[in-house]
C-alpha cells in the first residue's frame, strides 16, 4: 500500500466546481499553503475549480493561502467560526459586496460538527449559541432542565490539510499548534490530500504516537520546506506572484 | 448431499472478495480465520475494535504481549504502518464508514438483509460488542455461516426469529454451501458447491434463491 | 501543581456507596487491577463502597480485578457491551440469580456515551441498534432518509485507569492497546485516578505524544509493575488472595 | 469622578481570583493580559482553543514558532507540562465544564447574565469564534471591562441590545470602577474604587446595583 502522490498538481486534481473543501489550519498554523497555491495554478491554468464551498477556522490573512484561494474567485462560500485576521482586506471586500456567502459557525460546534462528519453521528445536541442569533431555526432539546441546541455534521469531498510526518500508508502526526482542525478535517472528507513536511516509509512513525491513523487518508505528497502563512505576509506576499 | 465447506473453506473463500489496501474488520472466532487467506500481492489492513489498526498475525505461544490483543482478546502482533487510538477514534473508524468491509458470523440472516447474531433470545447472559456499530458503519457487510444449523434448520430465513443486530445491513454471505447476495430484498445466488442441485440448495434455505443465468462452481482449495 | 497520591488506599478513599465509577480496560488489557483490589481491601476493612454502578467494555474473568469486585458484592449495576469471557462465572452466576443489573450498550455507543459526557454534549444520534431490542424507548430521528437513535451522554462520579508514563501534572500516555476506553472515561468522570507504571515530572513526557492531557486527571498513583489480568487468571488467581 | 483603573490594573484584579492549579481561558485581547498577574506561590494553567493547555508568555520579537500560537494568533511558549491536541479535544474541555475559569471581554453585560461579546450589529463582517463554546463551558465565567463605553454609556446593562453571546452566563465583571457578581438576576456590588461614590456608580450603570452591607475598596498597584 502506497499513498504518496508525486507532486502537488497532481494532488489536487481531483477537486471539481462546487466541491466542498475542508482547508486545515487556524490562522496560519498549519495552513495547507502549497496545496492551496497548487489548486490556484490549477485554476490559473482552466479555470477551475470555481464556486467552492470552504471549510476554514477563519477566511484568510493578506494575499496568500486561503485569501488567494478567496481573491482568485474560486470560492461560493466559507463556513468558518472567525473571519477576522490582521489583514482580512480579500473576504472583508469581497464579502461587503455580496460577491460570497458566509456561514458563522462558533468555534468548538465547527470542530464537533467536523468530527462528527466524520464519525458518522448526523447530530448532536450542545449548549452553544442556545438563545443566540446563530441558533435561529435550529431544533431544541431540553435535557436535565438545561437547553441545547441541535447541530448537524459537516461533511466535505476534500480536505487539504499539512502535517509533520507521514508514512507511506497515511499516517500522521502534526507539528505543535498545527494540528488544529486537521486531525478532524480527515475523517470528514471522502477524499484527504495532506502535505507532509517529511514523508517515511510505514513503520517509520511510532505506533504510540500516531496522530491520524492512514485509514483516514487517501493521498500523501512530500513538501520539504513548507512556506509559512505568517512569514509570507509580513513579507507582504501576494500569490499568484505579482509581476 | 454435497460435501459441505469447512469453515476455513468458507474463510478461504471470502478473503478472495478482499481487495488489495482493504480496511477490514473481522467478527470474534470464526471470521478471524478470513485474515489467514489474503490472495498473494493483495494486503488488507486489518482493524480491531480495541484500537489497533493494522496489526499482524498471532505472535508464537509464549511470545504473547497482553496489552496487544484484538477484540477477541487474542494475542496479535505489530506491523510496519500499525497504528494505536482509543475507543471513540477506533468506532469513528466503523460509525463513520472508513471501513472496505466487515466480516461477521450469523445466527440468521434475512433475505432483505437482516442479521440476527447478538442473542440467541431471553435466557442466559446478552452480550452485543461491536457487531452493531459495525453493521451500520462498514461500506459493505459480509456473513461467512454454515449453510444451517447444526439441526439442520435453515440460517438464510424469509424473517430473523432471533433478535437482530441490524437491519437490512448484509450484502453478501458465504456459506457451506454457496455464495448469495442479497439484492432488492431477495437471495440472489452467485455461486454453488458443484455436486450440489438448485433443488437441494433451495430446500435447505429458508426463502427463495433468485436464480441468474449464470451461476458459477463455488470451488476452494482443500483446507480443513 | 502536583497531582501525585502517595498509595493505592488514598487514591481510592474517596469512591462512596452508589457511586458510578468508571473502570478502564478492554479485557485485561488495561485493566487498573490494582486500583480496583485498594477498593476491595477497602470493602474489606469497611464494608465500603457497595451498591456501585460501573462502567466497563466487560464483565470481568476470573477471580481478580473487575470479576473480584463483583464477588466482594460491591457492584450493583454494570453498563457494558460484552459480558462473556474466558470465565465469566462470577458475573454470570450473580446475573442469573438476580444479584446484579446488566445495561447491555453496543460497543461503539458505550465509546461515545462516555466521550459525550466528557465533552458536554448531552445526547447525540447514531445509527447503530437501529431497529434491534437495544433500541427500545429510546427517541428515534430521520436525517437524509436514513433512521437514527439518539442516545444520552454517560458521565461517572469516579474514573479509575491504567496509563503507561504519568507527570505530576496528570498528562498521560499508555501502552498499546491498553489504551482502549481509558482516555475516554478520563473526560466524563468528575474524578479520574490513574495508576501510571511510570511517573515523571513536567515535561517528562513530549507535548505531542500526550494521549490524555492533565485537565482531565484528578489523581496520580505510581505502580511500577502493575498485575496484567491474563496473566492473574492464567494462574488461576484469587483476589483476596484464598487462604 | 474618580480615576478609572487601566485595562491593565483591572486585568490585575481579575487575576488576583485565580486559584492555584486553576484551568484558564482567557479571551482574545485584553484578557490575555490577566496572565501576566499571577499572584506569588500560584500558578493557572492557561488553555487556547487551538489545542494547547499550559502554555507560557510570549517568545522575544524574531524567536516566534508560528506553528506555536494562542487563539489570538501571537506567538507563545512550551512550558514543562505543556500537552497539543486537536480542536475537538480542545472544545471537549470547554463544552464539557473542565476549565474552572473563563475571562471574556464584553460590549455588554445584563442583569441576568447575559453576555453580548461578538457582534456590533448587522454591519461589518460577523465573527464569533471560541466565545459562544466558553460561556457554557468553564465553570465560572467572568468579564473584564470599561464601566461605561467611549462615548459614556453604561456597559452593565438591564438586558442587552446587541446580540447575545450566552444567556445567563457571566457571574462576575471586573470593570474599570467595580467588581460586580450576578446573582439571581441582580448586580451586586462587592468592591468600588473608593474614591467613587455610590450614586455615581449608580447613574454609571444601567442597572439597579444590590449594595450589600459590606463594599470593599478596589485597590489596585500603579499599572498602566
Amino acid at each position: 500500500m502506497d499513498k504518496t502522490i508525486p507532486d502537488l498538481a497532481t494532488a489536487v486534481s481531483g477537486i471539481e466546481d462546487g466541491m466542498t473543501v475542508m482547508i486545515g489550519g487556524f490562522g496560519g498554523s498549519g495552513a495547507p499553503i502549497e496545496l492551496i497555491h497548487a489548486l490556484i495554478d490549477r485554476h490559473v491554468r482552466t479555470g477551475h475549480p470555481t464556486g467552492l464551498t470552504v471549510v476554514n477556522n477563519n477566511a484568510g490573512n493578506g494575499h496568500v493561502g486561503l485569501a488567494a484561494l478567496i481573491e482568485q474567485g474560486m470560492v461560493g462560500k466559507l463556513i468558518c467560526s472567525f473571519p477576522r485576521s490582521a489583514d482580512p482586506k480579500v473576504f472583508t471586500d469581497l464579502y461587503l459586496a455580496g460577491g460570497i456567502e458566509l456561514e458563522l459557525v462558533p468555534q468548538g460546534t465547527l470542530a464537533e460538527r467536523i468530527r462528527a462528519g466524520g464519525a458518522g453521528i448526523p447530530a448532536f445536541y450542545t449548549p452553544t449559541s442556545f438563545g443566540t442569533d446563530l441558533a435561529k431555526g435550529k431544533p431544541v432539546e431540553e435535557f436535565e432542565g438545561r437547553s441545547y441546541v441541535q447541530e448537524r455534521w459537516l461533511k466535505a469531498d476534500y480536505a487539504l490539510i499539512k502535517a509533520d510526518t507521514g508514512d507511506t500508508m497515511g499516517n500522521l502526526t502534526f507539528r505543535m499548534a498545527a494540528r488544529n482542525f486537521a486531525p478532524l478535517m480527515a475523517t470528514a472528507a471522502a477524499h484527504t490530500i495532506v502535505q507532509v513536511t517529511r514523508l517515511v516509509e510505514a513503520g517509520g512513525i511510532d505506533p504510540e504516537v500516531v496522530v491520524t491513523p492512514g485509514i483516514f487518508v487517501q493521498g500523501v505528497v512530500e513538501v520539504p520546506d513548507p512556506a509559512q502563512e505568517e512569514v509570507l505576509n509580513r513579507a507582504d506576499a501576494h500569490y499568484p506572484e505579482v509581476a | 448431499m454435497a460435501t459441505k465447506l469447512t469453515p476455513t473453506q468458507i474463510a478461504w473463500r471470502a478473503a478472495q472478495d478482499i481487495e488489495d489496501g482493504a480496511y477490514v474488520n473481522l467478527g470474534i472466532g470464526f471470521p478471524e480465520m478470513v485474515a489467514r487467506f489474503q490472495p498473494p500481492g493483495r494486503e488488507a489492513i486489518f482493524h480491531t475494535e480495541n484500537g489497533i489498526l493494522g496489526f499482524g498475525e498471532a505472535p508464537a505461544p509464549g511470545e504473547e504481549d497482553w496489552d496487544l490483543i484484538n477484540a477477541g482478546k487474542k494475542a496479535v502482533t505489530l506491523k510496519p504502518g500499525t497504528a494505536f487510538f482509543h475507543h471513540a477514534d477506533s468506532f469513528a473508524m466503523v460509525r463513520g464508514g472508513h471501513l472496505d468491509v466487515a466480516i461477521l458470523g450469523a445466527y440468521e440472516v434475512a433475505e432483505n438483509g437482516d442479521l440476527a447474531n447478538w442473542s440467541t433470545g431471553p435466557k442466559g447472559v446478552p452480550a452485543v460488542g461491536g457487531a452493531m456499530d459495525l453493521v451500520h458503519g462498514a461500506k459493505r457487510v459480509a456473513v461467512i455461516t454454515d449453510h444451517v444449523t447444526r439441526d439442520n434448520r435453515p440460517k438464510l430465513v424469509k424473517t430473523c426469529s432471533l433478535p437482530l443486530t441490524g437491519v437490512g445491513c448484509v450484502t453478501r454471505v458465504y456459506s457451506s454451501l454457496a455464495v448469495i447476495d442479497i439484492e432488492n430484498g431477495r437471495f440472489v445466488l452467485r455461486e454453488k458447491l458443484p455436486a450440489l442441485s438448485l433443488d437441494e440448495l433451495q430446500s435447505l434455505t429458508g426463502a427463495d434463491l433468485v436464480i441468474p443465468d449464470a451461476v458459477a462452481d463455488l470451488v476452494t482449495p482443500e483446507l480443513t
